[in-house]
């Protein structure tokens, strides 16, 4: 069932939807990642872990089972097929290459494939959670988030400002506007999301960027 | 040897100035009846090892909430409002970790290792003051055991030897604070006699835990 | 993704000059029956990561005897007196490593850990070559982690998603070397519909496993 | 059911009995440690620990498992509340010290409570299995070996000269002739068996060893 796509967070939601394949073992972190499912094809099945341990997790099934919530502590299911353990396992996983795919929500990400997205000196900080050992472990680590902050500032940038959640860790930058490859020599433009014009990415990113021969310009 | 024990009995263990770890995430997991117990016990200056600190009104938040904690070692604390507040303050001390590295520190405090490599972290503020090794060409911090005096559990079903069986994702950091705590004492929804649980079934052997409270609602 | 298999496909995963761990305590735990697919295969210079090499004619013994073996790393060779005797006249090289440091390197390799410190083996011939590091006043040694191409396992069920569950002893190494291995292949006696196994009873999640062989004798 | 003594073994197996106490967790070397159990007064129950992953050791008790074998690989049974695990869990708990006495047989013990089990160069190497962790880990570590050698020289010496299993790890020795507790200031001779006169003891033993204020003369 695809939904149909209307504001930035579904467009972002889509195109990394794009990026899994059958049978990825996927954990999404909190927020925008978690709209990920809705748009993938129903030939792609991908196995949901969830940090606070299990894989299946899946939506509330029947009545509320206190015992079982996922990573942002709400009421959940787990598919048939699932398996709980505890949270030394759930990070054997996270950290020794077991999750295929984590997908989280970014404050900045640059061109070195660096990720600030756990605080905000001066704000109050929630702490890291399990997202240092995802971005660190997990195979692809795609950052979904918007292009720009509310302020109209670039959230992509030549290097981030904020305290890092990982050091060269990020593989793609899915925006409303654009994809972005993270390689050794940089940030590689392949897409633009539909609508969007070169100019456009190239005003709202601060971050220099190559263009990847493959793009197609209409 | 019986280690059936009442609310009141727990108190008898908590201690000013104690080092406490308990189990759960966002409060599912944890046994709230023992935090009660240790809330109505008085105590100040504990030390608290745990992945979160809950809510305000749930999970281990109230000792917060009620002053009660002079440390936390946590991974998570942005859901009780009251933790974030009380550290920007300056009223209590907060030791933000990484979750995989939470749940691998207090596995290697209960198995005796000297501490694990772990690579979150690298790169990040998590690495600073701690030492830094590279193996193989990669880069790992060194992180140290923890332990605590007590360790609060809660699991679902306890035969009277105090073996233990967790239910769903209310396992999480249960099973391996069970060997990192001088004193175990677990919350059970369910007793049985010794050998109602298949020797296959038992998640946590009886022989690590000291002392077991029985919850009165099920 | 079906990922049964028969003995004739778990043939084609072997390779000469292939790493391979193999579950089992002196062949309690082994899957005799792709040990002898790997025998049937005739592959040479293989490393074999077992924590023993069982017997003459059990267990992993028989590569032994059958000299595929070029390098075994393993706590204990004493119960199949050609392995002493392939080490003495310099046909095969073995590493014996003590029983816990062995199953912590193979856990350190499937949870992404550059090593652990272990005070296990200071001040015996088993530091020699290795990193010393103090840590609160006491020596340990690094110990550094151990991966293989291929694990060979033995669970007493699976559903046909790979989800695991042991019995009694035979669980030993099988649990760990399941996330420390490339491709991961394993016998059963009893194979179940996905959803027969409680996910509170998974031992081993099926997103460890790749291929399955349901043996022929009960 | 206490046996009867008549040989150096039982004689030797019998005073160990009395260093435990009801409810220890106990994990016996092959050999002469298993014999311990047989002197337990009915009034103390000991949980043996199995290194190959679980508590509740017992004896074999009905018809043959193959999946349930001791750490010698004989034909085992588990007691009503044993518990069954992996080889990692298993050396957490006896490295973690959850493992309250060990008893291991020994070639040399010496005054510094090093201990040499494990090999004699130029022999066949068996290994040490789980017997450096053991010495390591468990709280109360007692080598249970005859007074001399079959070439009548003394096992216990000033310093080992053969491999160390372990270093600074020996509680107490057991011989036949007499108990020594291992101290700061070296061996003290805590007791002589009966029959066993002083003299005897200080002929056959190299090691210096201090007379305990407590031990009784007849």
């Amino acid at each position: 069932m695809v939904q149909t796509v209307v504001n930035p967070k579904q467009i972002i939601a889509a195109r990394v939807a794009k990026e899994m394949r059958d049978g990825d073992v996927v954990n999404l972190g909190i927020g925008l990642p978690t709209m990920v499912p809705n748009y993938l094809p129903d030939n792609v099945n991908v196995i949901l872990q969830s940090e606070n341990g299990y894989v299946g997790l899946g939506p509330l099934d029947g009545d509320i089972d206190p015992d079982l919530v996922n990573a942002g502590g709400q009421p959940s299911g787990i598919l048939p097929g699932g398996a709980f353990f505890d949270s030394v396992f759930s990070f054997e996983l996270i950290r020794g290459g077991h999750v295929d795919v984590t997908v989280l929500g970014g404050l900045e990400a640059d061109t070195k494939g660096n990720l600030a997205n756990w605080m905000v000196p001066g704000k109050m900080v929630p702490g890291m959670g399990g997202a240092m050992d995802l971005v660190t472990g997990a195979k692809k680590v795609i950052v979904a988030m918007e292009h720009t902050a509310k302020n109209g500032s670039s959230k992509i940038l030549d290097e981030c400002r904020l305290p890092l959640t990982g050091k060269g860790v990020v593989d793609l930058i899915v925006t409303e506007l654009a994809v972005f490859r993270v390689t050794e020599e940089g940030l590689v433009l392949e897409e633009l999301q539909e609508g969007v014009n070169l100019e456009t990415v190239k005003e709202k990113t601060e971050a220099p960027f190559k263009i990847s021969p493959t793009l197609l310009f209409d | 040897m019986n280690k059936i024990i009442s609310l009141d009995e727990a108190a008898s263990f908590f201690k000013d100035g104690m080092s406490i770890m308990a189990g759960g995430f966002m409060g599912v997991g944890t046994p709230e009846d023992l935090v009660s117990a240790l809330l109505e016990a008085n105590v100040k200056d504990i030390t608290l090892i745990a992945n979160d600190t809950a809510f305000i009104g749930s999970g281990v938040g109230p000792l917060i909430v009620n002053h009660r904690v002079k440390k936390v070692i946590a991974s998570h604390i942005g859901t009780n409002p009251e933790t974030g507040r009380q550290m920007i303050a300056g009223e209590m001390e907060v030791e933000l970790v990484p979750q995989g590295t939470l749940a691998e520190r207090v596995r290697a405090g209960g198995a005796g290792l000297g501490g694990i490599l772990t690579p979150t972290g690298v790169g990040t503020v998590v690495e600073e003051g701690k030492e830094k090794l590279t193996v193989d060409g990669r880069e790992y911090l060194l992180e140290k055991p923890l332990r605590a005096e007590v360790a609060l559990l809660k699991a679902y079903k306890a035969d009277k030897s105090g073996n233990l069986v967790y239910h769903r994702s209310a396992r999480n950091f249960n099973p391996f604070m069970a060997l990192a705590a001088d004193q175990v004492i677990v919350q059970v929804e369910k007793l049985v006699e010794v050998g109602e649980i298949d020797p296959d079934e038992v998640m946590t052997p009886g022989i690590l835990v000291d002392k077991i409270y029985v919850q009165r609602r099920q």
